[in-house]
């Protein structure tokens, strides 16, 4: 009994550390086609947090919309940004793909 | 008090992340990203803090609460990105830009 | 309570046939023979709720209706109807298929906004409320209103989810996400704390107050007429009245610390608004960060914080809200004719449109809070209640407000009568968005002299004494 | 300019401070809530049975708090027509699909349709419901979409939009018409509660999955020059 306890905190923690370890990458790594990448991800890691939370319904949602839909989405925005920018590239002035800080 | 709360606490962190990321990114698809974040730390608090009671089966009211917060970002999030994109296409930029005069 | 159903009915039937001028002034009609019907309901009948779903309060969601409602339904309604007349000879056949379907959502938003007493509703009613808003901002095209735009729907989401958080920290503290439930129960604590501030500081962010006002002139300036003159009149109040409904109901004490902070903020609006309106050179950036200025009047109420100041503050949306349609709507139509809306340029417009002038002249008058106009006895009645509770310093902020005021609205209004440097071809105008800019300002002036009538409405179930009981 | 840029980082580390006594503080919060939230769990479960349904978040979402859903599936319209509004609705890809991606989706169209219609008839009494099911049914319509696959042109006008508004309509008109029979909008009387909630329930699959297929298309590349 203790060490199911303990196993499932082990567990607890390290979910929360990855939650927040996706999180943060996916919010600064100067990829953005990576950072999308770690946000569908980050969105899985969601699901299964949900699962563990005891709420499926949410596990559910968040697994088709949170990370399927979502990710859909960005993706194909993402893929537009992209062919903006060939276009730039090719009149000559590029922007990559960097992040610009304030 | 059980060791989920430390959900809670995942889910305070990720909404400051998020609230940081808005601020100091410049890039639109990176605000949209955290927004999104902060979303999800918001729903965690939200589910967590009604599994303060192991006894009893989780409260299905906040659970109902975050699948309509879901949708309703997935929508958000869906229209921002039509957004971005159509600035992009008249400013060639993926940042906020300035009124003109 | 039958007011949401012809509403959303009216929405959803909207959405399909494609070219519709003639079912969306029906619908405004219908919404506001409803409204006219709830108030007389209310009238005679008293405070009304209604359980959705028949669960009732701490299941279900619960509506209500009390004069602090009907007035601001009344409101939106008035502008409402005045706003989709002006848009039917605003849009072309294009904007208009995407203009209607938006532009009756905002209204169902507002409307679902104002009749609910739940927080977690009201949070879908702003997200709603939001998106329909940004989507219409961006209706303008061109990277000014795409910009525009965008800055506004993150601001907007980001009050959205700080205001959720406040939602989360209150049921998980009292079990209830009902107003007036949580009347009842809440007690002093971090938590309740916390969320006052979440949840105030979200709101804050939806109505643009100083400092967190910078979303706002690009946003409403850059928008079609029309929806400029939805945003500055209708939606920013929407926030607005969640902010009032939760301090006077459910967050203890507002005379507090709150109070001060929120009117000190107002203040700091008023004269930053002015300064700023005066520098604009174009005519929908000075309306709009005159709209920063007036949002700024109604927060001081907050700290003067009596029954009379209340009303008053109200009075003051309700006028704001009139004037402030009539003049995006004189600026639309001076855009429409000219073609821009420098200021510098507006050569003789006061000639040229002499009924457009005329409104934008008579909603200046009340906006500059001169007699005989709603404007004006609002403005009276929170300078006397300032000073009668000895925060004379309010006054004083008042006092150079109109100054301010008056110093942009003639600026204008001089500009309209001379002669420009570069003269310009005119388009002529339609008649009906001359004629619905020029009563909507007449009304305001209206407003001056029947001040009774809002002032009986919202006293109904006594919304600003103390609290009502669930 | 140095001196900008010095500025710039005293204003980053101060908004870090900020931030950081912030998460503190609603850290303390969350941790320190009252100890005996009262919740409603135990009102759901005296209602439940009332409801129609069996599990009790299928029964908040769209009998206690059917309002709510409500206004939601109006937040997702809204999205789609504001998306629609921008103009960057697209017609069809022109690049032909890749072998790969054109096996998956014979493949997995069926099944994500039967998921979803599974799913949508579980969220009586399981996990499951309107939105889970929707999603995967956009899901499978946006993998079509990939594909290459495209509505026909008699689909695409007033049919698609019928389908689109369907769910918020049957919602409003089963309300109404309940405002006739039991007195209050969106009442189900006791026997009828579960039919109905599946009616709703299969008409905002169906908008659902459309929807949110249909800003996949919205914002999806227009072909030609994406790689």
């Amino acid at each position: 009994m203790e060490t199911v306890i303990q196993l499932s905190l082990v567990f607890d923690v390290l979910l929360g550390l990855g939650l927040l370890w996706f999180a943060w990458r996916s919010l600064s790594c100067p990829d953005l086609f990576k950072a999308i990448v770690l946000f569908i991800s980050f969105g899985l890691l969601m699901a299964l947090t949900w699962v563990r939370l005891n709420a499926p319904d949410i596990a559910l949602a968040e697994a088709a919309i949170g990370a399927g839909l979502t990710g859909a989405l960005l993706l194909a925005a993402w893929v537009r940004l992209e062919s903006f920018d060939a276009l730039n590239r090719h009149d000559g002035h590029g922007e990559d793909t960097e992040t610009h800080e304030k | 008090m059980n060791h989920m709360m430390l959900y809670a606490l995942v889910g305070v962190g990720l909404f400051t992340i998020g609230l940081y990321a808005l601020i100091v990114h410049a890039q639109l698809l990176r605000k949209i990203l955290a927004i999104n974040v902060m979303g999800s730390g918001v729903f965690l608090i939200l589910v967590t803090l009604a599994t303060r009671h192991q006894e009893l089966l989780p409260d299905p009211v906040p659970h109902a609460m975050v699948i309509t917060g879901i949708v309703v970002a997935v929508s958000a999030t869906a229209l921002a990105l039509a957004l971005m994109l159509s600035l992009r296409a008249a400013t060639g930029q993926d940042t906020l830009i300035e009124p003109s005069e | 309570m039958i007011i949401l159903l012809p509403l959303i009915g009216a929405l959803a039937c909207f959405l399909w046939p494609r070219r519709t001028v003639s079912p969306g002034l029906i619908t405004s009609l219908g919404i506001v023979i409803c409204v006219v019907g709830l108030g007389w309901q209310l009238m005679h009948l008293g405070v009304q709720r209604h359980a959705v779903g028949g669960w009732g309060a701490p299941l279900g969601i619960d509506l209500y209706a009390d004069g602090l409602s009907l007035l601001m339904l009344i409101v939106t309604a008035l502008v409402g109807t005045a706003i989709s007349f002006y848009a039917s000879g605003y849009f072309d056949q294009a904007k208009a298929r995407h203009f209607w379907p938006l532009w009756l959502f905002l209204w169902a938003a507002l409307n679902a906004l104002f009749l609910s007493a739940d927080i977690f509703n009201l949070y879908v009613t702003l997200e709603l409320l939001g998106l329909a808003a940004v989507a219409l901002v961006a209706l303008a095209g061109g990277a000014d209103a795409l910009s525009g735009a965008m800055r506004y729907l993150l601001v907007s989401l980001l009050g959205s989810l700080a205001y959720l958080l406040g939602v989360a920290l209150l049921y998980h503290s009292f079990g209830t996400v009902d107003i007036a439930l949580l009347a009842q129960h809440v007690e002093s604590s971090p938590a309740v704390w916390s969320a006052a501030g979440l949840m105030t500081a979200g709101l804050l962010m939806k109505t643009a107050l100083f400092p967190l006002h910078f979303w706002l002139p690009p946003a409403h300036a850059s928008a079609p007429a029309p929806v400029s003159a939805a945003l500055s009149a209708l939606v920013v109040k929407g926030s607005f009245y969640i902010l009032l409904r939760l301090w006077l109901e459910v967050f203890p004490s507002t005379g507090s610390l709150v109070g001060e902070m929120l009117a000190g903020l107002g203040a700091a609006a008023v004269i930053w608004g002015g300064v700023q309106a005066l520098r604009q050179t174009r005519l929908k950036m000075l309306i709009a960060y005159s709209t920063v200025m007036q949002l700024g009047y109604l927060f001081l109420a907050f700290s003067i914080g009596s029954a009379i100041a209340w009303q008053a503050a109200l009075i003051l949306v309700l006028s704001h809200a009139l004037a402030k349609a009539a003049m995006f709507m004189a600026a639309g139509n001076i855009q429409h004719f000219g073609g821009h809306d420098r200021i510098a340029d507006l050569d003789r417009v006061a000639q040229r449109l002499p009924l457009t002038l005329t409104a934008f002249g008579l909603a200046g008058v009340s906006i500059m809070g001169l007699p005989p106009s709603g404007g004006f006895i609002a403005k009276w009645l929170l300078l006397e209640m300032s000073i009668r509770t000895g925060k004379w310093w309010w006054a004083g902020i008042m006092v150079l407000g109109g100054l301010l005021t008056a110093g942009y609205i003639f600026k204008v209004i001089g500009r309209a009568f001379t002669q420009a440097v570069v003269p310009h071809e005119a388009r002529s105008v339609p008649f009906r968005m001359e004629w619905t800019a020029l009563v909507l300002a007449a009304l305001v002036i209206l407003l001056g002299f029947f001040t009774t009538i809002p002032l009986t409405l919202m006293n109904i179930g006594a919304p600003f004494d103390g609290r009502p009981d669930g | 300019m140095k001196n900008n840029e010095q500025v710039g980082k005293m204003f980053h580390m101060l908004l870090i401070l900020l931030l950081f006594v912030m998460a503190v503080w609603l850290g303390y919060v969350v941790l320190h809530l009252r100890a005996s939230p009262p919740g409603l769990n135990a009102l759901v479960g005296t209602s439940l049975d009332t409801s129609g349904v069996s599990n009790p978040v299928t029964a908040v979402l769209l009998n206690f708090r059917g309002y709510d859903t409500l206004l939601e599936m109006g937040v997702l319209l809204l999205a789609l027509l504001g998306v629609l509004s921008l103009g960057s609705a697209s017609d069809s890809r022109e690049t032909p699909p890749g072998l790969v991606l054109d096996f998956l989706s014979r493949l997995l169209v069926p099944v994500l349709i039967l998921v979803s219609g599974y799913l949508l008839w579980a969220g009586a009494h399981a996990p499951g419901g309107a939105f889970q099911a929707g999603a995967v049914l956009g899901a499978a319509a946006v993998l079509l979409l990939l594909s290459g696959w495209h509505l026909g042109e008699q689909f695409s006008g007033l049919l698609l939009r019928a389908v689109l508004i369907l769910g918020i309509g049957v919602f409003i008109l089963a309300g109404i018409v309940l405002i006739i029979f039991s007195g209050n909008f969106l009442e189900y009387p006791q026997s009828l509660a579960g039919a109905m909630i599946l009616m709703i329930e299969t008409a905002a699959m169906l908008s659902i999955g459309v929807t949110l297929a249909a800003l996949f298309q919205g914002i999806a590349p227009t072909g030609g020059q994406d790689k």
